[in-house]
């Protein structure tokens, strides 16, 4: 196991104040810090090996092709993929969009059917409602109180039309760390597609994309200490082979012509133009540094920071947490409200202690609305936090119930 | 700075001309993208003045203070006085210092009740 | 005017050896390099202000927030534009796709027609071949003999039916600067729409999308001092208005509903998911670079060493360049030939010089057909680069012209 | 290291068995994506060996040397120990280092025979 406070050393930002404290930052579903060896990745790339890639024959671009190749094994390895399996995209969200986009528009057609959850992040939800114009329906499973999945609605919605199911691995406002094995089942004995939106599961979890017999799993590299404006989508062989390109331009090609193109070879066809190099290179050692810790201990830290952060939650007067009440049917993610303070208050009187956590909607409008409230603060924690953390933040918590009182 | 000052949390706590009125001349509504809250404003108008006025709706503190004082100030004020009033006005009524963020909570009942008069 | 040899000790990469030479980087229309200030001020993010934005109420999410929505003011300020025009993208082939995607797709219908050119990089021209499918034609101004546009084409091919006129400002290939405002009239009085390329211009001289009344303009952060992954694509406000969204995710949405939804203001409603917040601020230290230099001084500055380098590389026994002859009515990028020595051999014997140039088809094939050649050699350059670097690389030349004489 | 030896450079300037045949037993072609060159190989085959070979088509110096160098190195040989050339070989035969980029230009013509010979 590791030593969260030892981890905090990587982390320059944590040495930081905010409005005159010293940070806690809760806001890690949204976005995770990073360590002092990504920033020097990044660093060293631009300083040392900085070049375009593919095409170049001279030492910088022959670098920087191999660093940013490697970076693709680095990260399929991760969840257990084959590197040409591992697409490099922007975040989840444009891998959610390649699918749609590169697969779901070009190969269905009217009366097929989507099977979603309620559960969903927009990005897993409003991309699929673009195919209705197509004629495509959209089915959700719904949700028990608990935040748990509704399995049992699946049998009901999955008919002969379904072509694609859906789901988030583990939900950013409920916590919920749903069966992926049971829905990729459900959905390959049914002849569809299995598309899991893994934001928050794979920076968090041990995750194989084997296991779970995925056709595609989307995540983000800046949810896990990795930087922004870069994500993986993995998707099985066979499929992104039978896959016209998402986008056109440099590096996807084979030949061209006026009249037409031939595509590369993966994972180049689903990365087209000048790719997120040094963002490629960054994640890679973002991905290494999780594999120090390795990923069963990353969980199991989350495990009992969640454990006792709702026990202590639980002692406060008022306050409500949503989601499954056993902390290891879900990831490091509470959602809550207190008494009848908004969520925008309850997070600018955290902030005014150093406290981040995030409140709103969590691009989940719909999931909150089903919770029966209009927004919910968020905690969320990561492989830096610690209990000392927690107990500063149910201070906070109290002193806000005062003011509020 | 607390921005949770005893005058701001008297309005929040005690929200004047909250609710809503039977027949009002003008209903406005408008959301805050940000928290998902809605604000809605109805108004009676009479010679040119505002009458009467609710607003309504679930709000942060911030906002709901801000629509309350809002409210007392527009009370009896010529429509054309109020459609003068700025965003820094109505914040220094407020006599606390926000984010950017948080002045969208501050604001959204003047953008609101401007809309309204805006199609009175 | 700047003095190239000041700037270069801002770029640590330029003290590096190649081949256990001083490296001359003289690869800059594939990527620039990036200066102190650009990786400082990602490193500062990164440890001072690294948050998810928009939707934290919490300090280093305003801080982000506040810091990547000024990035889009400094960016659109460059090229003449408000910020909210200016969205930001992986690239300029992102943003050409965006415009094939959000815009074309849904407004054109069979028979429209799109002409370009056949100077195009391929990211502006198989992007627009994924219409043919729709029955979209596509039709190509041809090139004289010195690589310059054959401006007669657009009479022969503007019909009724032209919807769209894109074309390359800068080509990467002959550095033909095209009459922009010229084309852009002839869209206009056509009622098509007008895309510009500028991934080779904006980088290099002073460029208005108002002047040249550009509907569009793509271009690239990392062929501008700016980081990887980078890149904006302006757009005319009252046609952004007009366009649904290209992907689907967080942050790009009004209101979600499980049946449908409601776009975001510009630009965000262009920019869905978690953005590349640090590659935005990293670009906007890049342009603020630029603009201490002053774009005119930069054009000015490369017109005087392509001047040189073209005087100089006649001097060279069987050397051929591709493109207009004279350097006014150019970029600082040089495709060339020499004698019968193959562009890979000859990179590779400058690399072993330490001199970085591209050979090849540099995404452009259809061009280099037309040019009679298999590939091509390329050197082109920047701020950083001085006359003394040409004197070197022309030795270079002659002594791979002995080996292979 | 400068890849550009004697014996390279031999191979390059003065091929061996480059050209075209008539009536070849077998046409195989390919393109090298990073700079467009193609290299085109014909076989005539008597008794499981290669009785004859030619290859053509526009070409870098290690690509040209490196087809003339297999054309050698194969003439006469079974074609079931020709599958069994290894990529190594070749490159060890040429006697130089390559980086990774130009090693795809040394592999060219071992990828084409090969793909031919599959098909024969
Ligand atoms: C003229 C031109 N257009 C488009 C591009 C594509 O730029 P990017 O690879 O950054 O998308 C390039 C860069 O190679 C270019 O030179
Ligand atoms: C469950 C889930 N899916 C998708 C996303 C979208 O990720 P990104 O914004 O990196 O595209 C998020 C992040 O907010 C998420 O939590």
């Amino acid at each position: 196991m590791f030593d969260a406070k030892k981890i905090r050393e990587d982390f320059p930002i944590l040495k930081r104040k905010v409005n005159g404290k010293t940070l806690v930052y809760f806001d890690n579903a949204a976005t995770t810090q990073k360590p002092v060896q990504v920033i020097n990745a990044i660093r060293d790339y631009y300083e040392n090996h900085n070049a375009n890639i593919h095409r170049g024959v001279h030492q910088l671009s022959q670098e920087a092709s191999q660093m940013y190749e490697d970076a693709h094994h680095v990260v399929g390895k991760l969840i257990g993929a084959k590197w040409d399996e591992t697409i490099f995209t922007r975040n989840t969200t444009e891998g959610l969009n390649l699918v749609m986009y590169a697969w779901a528009m070009r190969k269905l057609k009217k009366g097929d059917e989507i099977i979603s959850t309620v559960m969903e992040h927009h990005s897993n939800m409003v991309t699929w409602q673009f195919l209705k114009e197509m004629g495509i329906k959209l089915k959700f499973v719904g949700i028990n109180d608990d935040g748990t999945l509704k399995m049992e609605d699946y049998d009901k919605l999955v008919t002969r039309s379904t072509k694609l199911i859906t789901v988030v691995h583990a939900s950013n406002v409920v916590g919920t760390i749903n069966d992926v094995r049971k829905i990729g089942k459900i959905a390959h004995d049914n002849k569809a597609l299995f598309v899991v939106d893994g934001a928050q599961s794979v920076p968090h979890m041990p995750v194989n994309v084997k296991k779970m017999d995925a056709d595609f799993l989307a995540f983000s590299a800046h949810k896990m200490l990795g930087p922004t404006g870069m994500g993986a989508l993995y998707g099985k062989r066979s499929l992104l082979q039978s896959m016209d390109p998402f986008m056109y331009g440099g590096d996807m090609i084979k030949q061209v012509t006026l009249e037409k193109s031939t595509w590369n070879d993966l994972p180049w066809k689903f990365e087209a133009g000048t790719p997120n190099i040094c963002g490629g290179v960054a994640f890679a050692e973002a991905v290494k540094y999780l594999e120090r810790l390795k990923m069963k201990n990353v969980r199991k830290h989350e495990e009992e920071i969640t454990k006792y952060a709702m026990e202590r939650m639980s002692e406060v007067d008022g306050l409500k947490i949503f989601g499954p009440g056993d902390y290891r049917n879900r990831g490091g993610v509470l959602s809550f409200n207190l008494g009848e303070i908004h969520p925008h208050d309850l997070a600018t009187i955290l902030d005014e202690f150093g406290v981040a956590v995030r409140s709103g909607q969590h691009c989940a409008a719909p999931l909150i609305h089903l919770l029966k409230a209009h927004a919910t603060t968020r905690a969320s924690f990561y492989v830096y936090n610690t209990k000392e953390e927690v107990d500063y933040f149910i201070d906070v918590l109290n002193k806000a119930r005062k003011v509020f009182g | 700075m607390n921005i949770y000052q005893e005058n701001v949390m008297d309005h929040y706590k005690n929200p004047r001309n909250f609710g809503k009125m039977k027949k009002p001349d003008v209903v406005s509504k408008d959301a805050n993208m940000l928290c998902g809250d809605e604000i809605e404003i109805q108004v009676k108008i009479k010679n040119g003045k505002i009458d009467d006025i609710r607003f309504s709706g679930p709000g942060c503190a911030i906002s709901r203070a801000s629509g309350s004082m809002l409210s007392e100030l527009v009370k009896g004020k010529k429509i054309s006085d109020i459609k003068k009033i700025k965003d820094d006005d109505l914040i220094g009524m407020m006599g606390i210092e926000l984010t950017p963020i948080r002045r969208k909570c501050a604001l959204l009942s003047l953008r609101v009740l401007k809309n309204g008069l805006e199609k009175a």
